[in-house]
């Protein structure tokens, strides 16, 4: 309970100090409507192929987005060296990792599902015609890129391991998930449920949630003593 | 039982050593005020013993535990160089935010009792980011008392705060010390550690020169113990 | 006084708007390839020249602002911004709805469209950046400065149809192509329009504003309040 | 002479200290890999058509991978109060923003030229045959990028919301430089000289490199003092 | 010639007027101590000097001019809360660049020699970031000094130095003011100013209440000046 309550104690301070005001929704909404609009430049979006690749533009601006806010999580910490104060105060390191992860993954969601309509539209595809295995896969990546992002902006802020040219590592770590979900999205928007022999896919975006959440949890005690 | 125990330690930056087997050990109780030039080491020793750091070789006991034992952490309380607290947070916020963390019974109680003992409760909903650095260090001090910790590490707690600003932390460290909590302090403000501390531990470039009583020559020349222990 | 001449002056905007409906809708006929859809040019067009000249306004006095730093061309640059947002959003809307009727569809990636979208993006994040900030010395210059970049893409937008092709119709009106594109009568009849939509952006303009003023009239008393 | 002397002193100061930890760079080249790869999941790369996609492609991962160092390039000078130190000193603005310009225009090269390659062997295209015409181009559209991003990044660096405001300003308003490059890029990879209808793409580049280096230069005074 | 003549300056954040209608000025070659206690407003007028804000009303002038003319800014020396020296980049590196941006003659030479008056000589390829708090603060002293500036502003520049380090600062100060420069310093330490300020000036809550020749009592009771003039 009381460690539950820590988590969320984490995660509320820093969707609190993201989310002060609603101008970060605002800027969310149109910052999505902006990456859209760069997406249509970039290949012919009336063209009916873009059927075909809709699932992977949709995960690129995801993973991009995501990009900016999770290389912002632990460097929030550096200012007044409230890492210190966090690490600390008696909460267990892997309490503060699943806070920190859970609040990036609330922004991230947020600025998923905000995307998502405005896709819709401007790219004029049905995306609501498989709604629930749609969000279960858009959830399950998110968690999963979100558990390696935080770990490796813990990694990138501890001096130490700075060196190490972590990052180098580990956004191609994120690829296995972000691949599955591009391929099952495609599926999905297309408006089919997903095919038998595609399940594979679904499969091994549970399997790397779990191992990268396992070893995130049980190595971030090392990371932040240093 | 001593409240800290520190048994030869060495730490090592890079090949640098800036800790060079430190061992000596306060009591519960006890006010220690560590003195030392800049560079000699306090800040090292003191992140050391908050848990901050690891040390190459040694051990160091706090109130019989691991230094990284939760329940050890629960009773100590820091304050470092930096603030530690968050800038895009209100004070009031902050304090909360650290109740919770430290599994306060009622944050809020505590939290608005500690703006108020630092004078900082009318500035209790502004930004820490609007604070002047006195008022940042007042809430720094707020933080670090919040869960009556019974080992207190500050490291140069007295910076930039006026004097009104220092009689108050003075007094908070006095009554800390009466009910029966340890105080470690660094610092280079030493007329004012002098009114406190009771004993006296000198470091010079990672050695402990001195640990013992405060000598009372210091009392009327903070810097005596410069002179006859350390470098020139 | 000035109540009295704002309330006149918005009395008889709406008046002349309620006129030229009346001629629009019943005095002047259909277009021959378009029939009765065409209407919608006349606001379609207006509401766009409309907001342009808005910003124009807010880029210069943004400028004046950073010459000046007198804070009326401050706020005469966020009244117009936010007007002219919001013609831009009707000129987004009247757009679309004439588009499903003539192309089938409410969007295309066409530069025309595409570069009025971004100039409504980059206006609306003009208005985020002021809210971002609360130092109202510091919102002023750095939205000031925004400003003044952002006209860059109203100019781009103007000349889109001129650059590219395009599938909006290109240039229409006599002083830009020197006449013969467009019937005098319409044409006429959308300057009308155009001043009466010009009008009423000056009013609510006006009206912004002096909310503005009354804003910082009561700061400014706190302030003097806080000095005492 | 002394302003140039200054211009390059800022300059070199930014590169080294990045160099020096290459946070950004390493997170900005290993996003770009990540993108290419993802999206040659997303899209059929040894299909045709993506030929004609190729440059809209390569100025995507671009423009995002250099979000990543624009973000950084004024957050640097917050840490010990730097920007402070450097606006009292007797450097004008203008060279302060030059320099800082110039810093990351090399950084973005970098990013830049280390993806090309990379993006040719992945997508089984020679790049390679106009590369003179096709550096141009980069450097062009380079610099103009990173003269918004970094006169942008002067305006929003005290923002709480620095990380989601900065982008959502800056795309939109480069947008006339990356769909210029886009454009062109294409044309070149396809191997082709420019023809001479698209000319004005190259124009349009040169006018928004001047017209947006001239406003910076002129107004960035005014955004340092507070 | 006054060195700094600041009139009527009214400094609002938000609507809260952190400086109201300050009205002084200092004469070339001499020494101010800016007092005053946390959140008095003593760092945003000292910015203000500096150039880094700018008031909503009133002026100020520094050696005749612009407070953002560029000669002006080559002849002021900073210190303020932050130590304006990058962390990745050592010591020697850190003012070098400042030496090439003052647009000094040599600046090398100019590094090592500042390097060397503040002890920091056999540290000047160490990256800041491995510093400790007080090398840090010297360090921010060496960069203020660096090009000889006739104007100091220096906000609470004893800060974590050590004794020794306080009097070497002095000494800096001390033949900064016989070269004829005018120094400005806010500061908590009262005694370690007094050695050194005639003038002193007081504000409390943004307001100037005195402001003159240090007043003799002060010598003894460094506090005297607060209980005198400021609130209880
Ligand atoms: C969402 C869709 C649309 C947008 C965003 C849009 C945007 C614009 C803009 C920005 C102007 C500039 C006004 C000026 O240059 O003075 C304009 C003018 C015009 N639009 Fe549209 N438009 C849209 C749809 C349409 C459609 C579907 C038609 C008709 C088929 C149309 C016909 C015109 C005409 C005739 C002009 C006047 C051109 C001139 O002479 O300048 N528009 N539109
Ligand atoms: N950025 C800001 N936004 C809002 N208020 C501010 C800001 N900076 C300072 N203030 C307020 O202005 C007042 C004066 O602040 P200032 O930093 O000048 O005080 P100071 O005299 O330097 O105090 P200290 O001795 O604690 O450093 C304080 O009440 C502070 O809360
Ligand atoms: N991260 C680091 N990397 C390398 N060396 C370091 C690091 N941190 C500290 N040092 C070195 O260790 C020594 C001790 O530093 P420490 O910060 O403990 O000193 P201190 O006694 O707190 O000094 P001050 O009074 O100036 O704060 C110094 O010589 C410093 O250069
Ligand atoms: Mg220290
Ligand atoms: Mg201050």
């Amino acid at each position: 309970m009381l460690y539950l309550r820590q988590v969320w104690t984490v995660a509320g301070k820093d969707l609190r100090s993201e989310l002060r005001t609603k101008e970060s929704l605002n800027a969310a909404i149109s910052f999505a409507i902006v990456i859209l609009v760069l997406f249509s430049f970039a290949v012919d979006p009336s063209a009916d192929q873009i059927k075909e690749i809709s699932g992977g533009l949709l995960w690129l601006v995801f993973a991009f987005a995501g990009a900016l806010i999770l290389n912002r999580s632990f460097a929030r910490e550096l200012g007044n060296d409230c890492l210190d104060a966090l690490v600390s105060s008696p909460i267990p390191g892997s309490a503060l990792f699943l806070g920190k992860a859970l609040g990036n993954f609330v922004l991230l969601t947020i600025v998923e599902l905000v995307s998502l309509p405005i896709f819709g539209v401007l790219y004029n595809t049905q995306w609501a015609r498989q709604l629930w295995m749609l969000m279960t896969i858009l959830l399950l990546t998110t968690w999963g890129v979100t558990v390696i992002g935080t770990m490796f902006s813990a990694l990138t802020v501890n001096l130490r391991l700075r060196e190490l040219m972590l990052p180098t590592l580990i956004y191609p770590m994120m690829i296995p998930a972000l691949m599955s979900a591009m391929r099952l999205t495609t599926l999905l928007i297309a408006g089919e449920p997903i095919p038998a022999g595609d399940e594979i896919w679904i499969r091994l975006l549970i399997g790397f949630d779990i191992i990268f959440t396992a070893l995130a949890v049980g190595l971030v005690e090392v990371v932040l003593v240093g | 039982m001593s409240a800290v125990a520190v048994e030869g330690i060495w730490k090592y930056y890079g090949d640098y050593p800036a800790l060079r087997n430190i061992e000596f050990s306060v009591r519960e109780g006890q006010c220690l005020a560590l003195l030392g030039r800049n560079g000699a080491g306090k800040t090292t020793l003191l992140r050391i013993m908050a848990g901050l750091l690891r040390p190459q070789r040694g051990e160091i006991r706090i109130l019989d535990k691991d230094s990284r034992h939760p329940q050890t952490r629960a009773s100590i309380g820091v304050i470092g160089h930096g603030i530690g607290v968050y800038d895009e947070l209100s004070a009031l916020e902050n304090l909360l935010l650290f109740g919770r963390l430290y599994g306060l019974n009622d944050p809020h109680a505590a939290a608005m009792e500690w703006l108020r003992r630092t004078s900082l409760d009318n500035v209790a909903g502004s930004l820490v980011r609007e604070f002047s650095r006195g008022m940042r260090q007042r809430l720094a001090v707020a933080r670090a008392f919040l869960h009556n910790p019974s080992l207190l590490l500050l490291d140069e707690p007295f910076t930039s705060l006026d004097d009104r600003a220092i009689a108050l932390l003075q007094s908070l460290m006095q009554s800390a010390l009466e009910r029966g909590a340890t105080v470690i302090m660094s610092t280079h403000q030493l007329r004012e550690a002098m009114q406190l501390a009771t004993y006296v531990a000198l470091l010079v470039r990672g050695k402990l020169i001195f640990h013992g009583e405060r000598p009372a020559e210091m009392l009327q020349d903070p810097t005596w113990l410069y002179r006859t222990y350390g470098e020139s | 006084m000035r109540t009295k001449i704002l309330a006149a002056l918005c009395l008889v905007s709406g008046l002349w708007l309620v006129r030229n409906l009346y001629v629009i809708f019943l005095t002047l006929g259909d277009e021959a390839a378009q029939g009765a859809i065409y209407r919608i040019i006349y606001f379609h067009v207006p509401s766009w020249i409309t907001c342009f000249t808005a910003f124009f306004v807010a880029g210069v006095s943004s400028l004046l602002y950073l010459i000046r730093k007198n804070s009326h061309f401050d706020t005469l640059a966020v009244a117009t911004v936010e007007v002219g947002v919001a013609f831009t959003i009707v000129g987004l809307v009247t757009g679309s709805i004439w588009g499903r009727i003539i192309w089938g569809i409410w969007w295309t990636w066409d530069p025309r469209l595409t570069w009025a979208l971004i100039t409504c993006i980059i206006y609306a994040g003009y208005l985020m950046l002021r809210h971002a900030i609360d130092d109202p010395t510091a919102r002023a210059k750095n939205s000031a400065v925004l400003c003044i970049f952002s006209f860059t893409s109203v100019v781009i937008t103007y000349k889109a149809i001129d650059w590219w092709r395009t599938q909006h119709p290109g240039p229409v009106l006599s002083f830009r192509t020197g006449g013969g594109n467009i019937d005098p009568a319409m044409e006429h009849m959308l300057f009308q329009n155009l001043g009466a939509l010009l009008l009423l952006c000056a009013v609510i303009v006006a009206v912004r504003m002096r909310q503005e003023d009354m804003q910082r009239e009561v700061e400014s008393m706190r302030r003097y309040a806080h000095a005492l």
